[in-house]
């Protein structure tokens, strides 16, 4: 592979892995190159982003790497947030408190298992927008956090209580059953498939 | 003929037809009815056979080239009418309406060829979600939720509900493969063999998960092909007995 | 403010806007600029981002710009994200969507008598999925639903609007073109067949 493609590729990998971020080590072995040579792409990439033609700049906290804004644009982010096509909770927010509203009394890890991702900013943005907030403590070592909605929460979506929220659709359960099914299927056609008219 | 049937998924009685005519390599304007229903009806009685579930569209189907099947045996009048009759015939080809469907459902299918294409094109591009900007927002802001409603929270319940079916067949596929049908074969065959060659069906389904079930089944299955095995059942829904055929 | 630092702004509200886009109409708004002066800088950066060095590229999808990554990459991104955004659909559910696509608004009596079938689930997949849409009710008794495809739909196959599907083959004729083809090239096979090498 080219240089250059390599250094996209990385920029490539730094922009899908967004706030997570991603380590030097982890971009070596997704490229499949020697460390020490991927370190010298890497250090050209950050390089060229502090051109002032560039949007992004790359970041390096305890060996990981990530895009972030630049400070001096601050004022356009600002702009963004208030412009009314943008929608005030992020999807991450969103699925995140459409979570806690369905399954409260609920704890951080619990709705961790549930997305696959973590979720402590998502939960720190709906805290302060005051939409839940700490309803007590699970029982057990740890006493984890319970996380619930507030009444601001009832507010906003206009519900009287948290029993008026809309019934979950069925196919949400449904569904894995049909997989099961379709993977019945797909086995018995494998089996099949070598006969023929 | 051959007693053996392709299993494709097939989408409907229409899908199936198109299977046909391609098979068979007929012109979908001019039909041969006699052959294609004889085939049709060949496919829905080995769906029948293997215990598919045959959905009744299907049988509407049937019926409805039994229908026109008769209509073109139907005896043409004499030559002093030729002219009007070919004319008649024109008009009322019994197969129209039929090859009106089929044509109109194969510019769909191929619709849907397209779309798939489209979609394996698409899903080999990644993005990410948008960053939270929360940090950018002003206090008067920061407590405000506007444009958010109930149904997008359903919606987003929704996607993480899929995202979480999308993850975890994983799992499944590496527990589906903990019998692989080869070893189930080769079980059977020495539990066959150390009985003396001849064992009753239902003594095979000795563990009730549903993966051990289906891949003695398909084993089986192989083992007919293979022609390692015979079925025998002397009534419908008695006891069927599998013996080992001598190698 | 110079023109690159323009270009640098549009890059970050971009990336910042992850999956989600962001308008033309937005960009303008959060510049303070002219729409057809921001329209040539978002033409300018899209072309750029086209250059082999670049590891993101810029799509329109739904009348939204947004930054995703280049297809002849897919493979690195495959190792590092588990599962891409979406999983791909089944048959009955592709034939349902292409119907709707091009027939819309549509009720579903209309669809089964194309398809033949009933399409009672793959319309239930398609909703959960966000692709299809109630967009009305048809007229007569019954008021049957009227579906139509969504953003989604758009996004999922990476189409800028519904106009730029494909027009539908009025007469399929590969079948018979290829038939024909073939015979060509059998004939011709035959006729040379005799001279060798």
């Amino acid at each position: 592979m080219e240089r250059n493609e390599i250094k996209a590729v990385i920029e490539g990998l730094l922009f899908v892995s967004g706030d997570e971020g991603i380590d030097r080590k982890q971009i070596a072995q997704v490229l499949d190159k020697d460390s020490k040579e991927i370190d010298i792409y890497i250090d050209e990439l950050k390089e060229s982003y502090l051109s002032p033609d560039r949007g992004m700049t790359i970041v390096e906290y305890a060996g990981s790497l990530q895009f972030v804004t630049k400070q001096e644009h601050a004022v356009f982010y600002e702009r963004l947030v208030e412009t009314p096509g943008h929608s005030t909770l992020s999807q991450a927010a969103l699925e995140t408190l459409a979570i806690i509203a369905y399954k409260q009394p609920i704890t951080r890890s619990e709705i961790e298992d549930v997305r696959g991702v973590k979720t402590e900013k998502p939960l720190q943005t709906l805290s302060a927008k005051g939409l839940v907030k700490e309803v007590g403590r699970a029982e057990g070592t740890g006493r984890a956090i319970l996380y619930g909605t507030t009444k601001i929460f009832l507010d906003h979506f206009g519900l009287q209580s948290i029993k008026e929220l809309p019934p979950l659709p069925e196919n949400i359960q449904e569904e894995s059953v049909e997989q099961e099914a379709d993977l019945f299927f797909s086995k018995f056609q494998e089996s099949m498939s070598t006969e023929d008219f | 003929m051959q007693y053996s049937v392709k299993l494709d998924g097939f989408e409907g009685p229409l899908d199936l037809l198109l299977h046909l005519i391609q098979t068979y390599e007929v012109d979908i304007y001019d039909i041969p009815v006699a052959i294609i229903t004889e085939q049709y009806l060949h496919y829905i009685h080995t769906m029948k056979e293997l215990k598919l579930d045959v959905a009744s569209e299907y049988l509407v189907m049937a019926a409805t080239l039994l229908a026109i099947k008769s209509k073109m045996l139907l005896p043409k009048h004499e030559d002093d009418f030729i002219d009007q009759q070919m004319e008649l015939d024109m008009e009322e080809d019994p197969r129209e309406e039929l090859v009106r469907r089929l044509i109109e459902y194969r510019k769909f299918k191929s619709a849907a060829d397209e779309l798939k294409e489209r979609e394996a094109a698409r899903s080999l591009i990644y993005t990410r979600e948008p960053l939270d900007l929360s940090q950018f927002e002003r206090e008067d802001t920061a407590k405000r939720v506007t444009n958010v409603t109930l149904y997008d929270m359903l919606q987003a319940m929704q996607k993480v509900f899929q995202e979480k079916i999308i993850r975890t067949p994983k799992q499944t596929t590496i527990e589906r493969q903990e019998i692989p049908i080869e070893t189930r074969m080769e079980q059977i065959k020495q539990s066959l063999l150390s009985v003396g060659g001849k064992k009753r069906f239902s003594d095979l389904f000795d563990n009730a998960s549903k993966e051990y079930m289906v891949v003695t089944f398909l084993a089986l299955l192989e083992l007919m092909k293979v022609k390692s095995i015979n079925c025998e059942q002397n009534d419908h829904f008695s006891e069927i007995y599998i013996t080992m055929i001598e190698e």
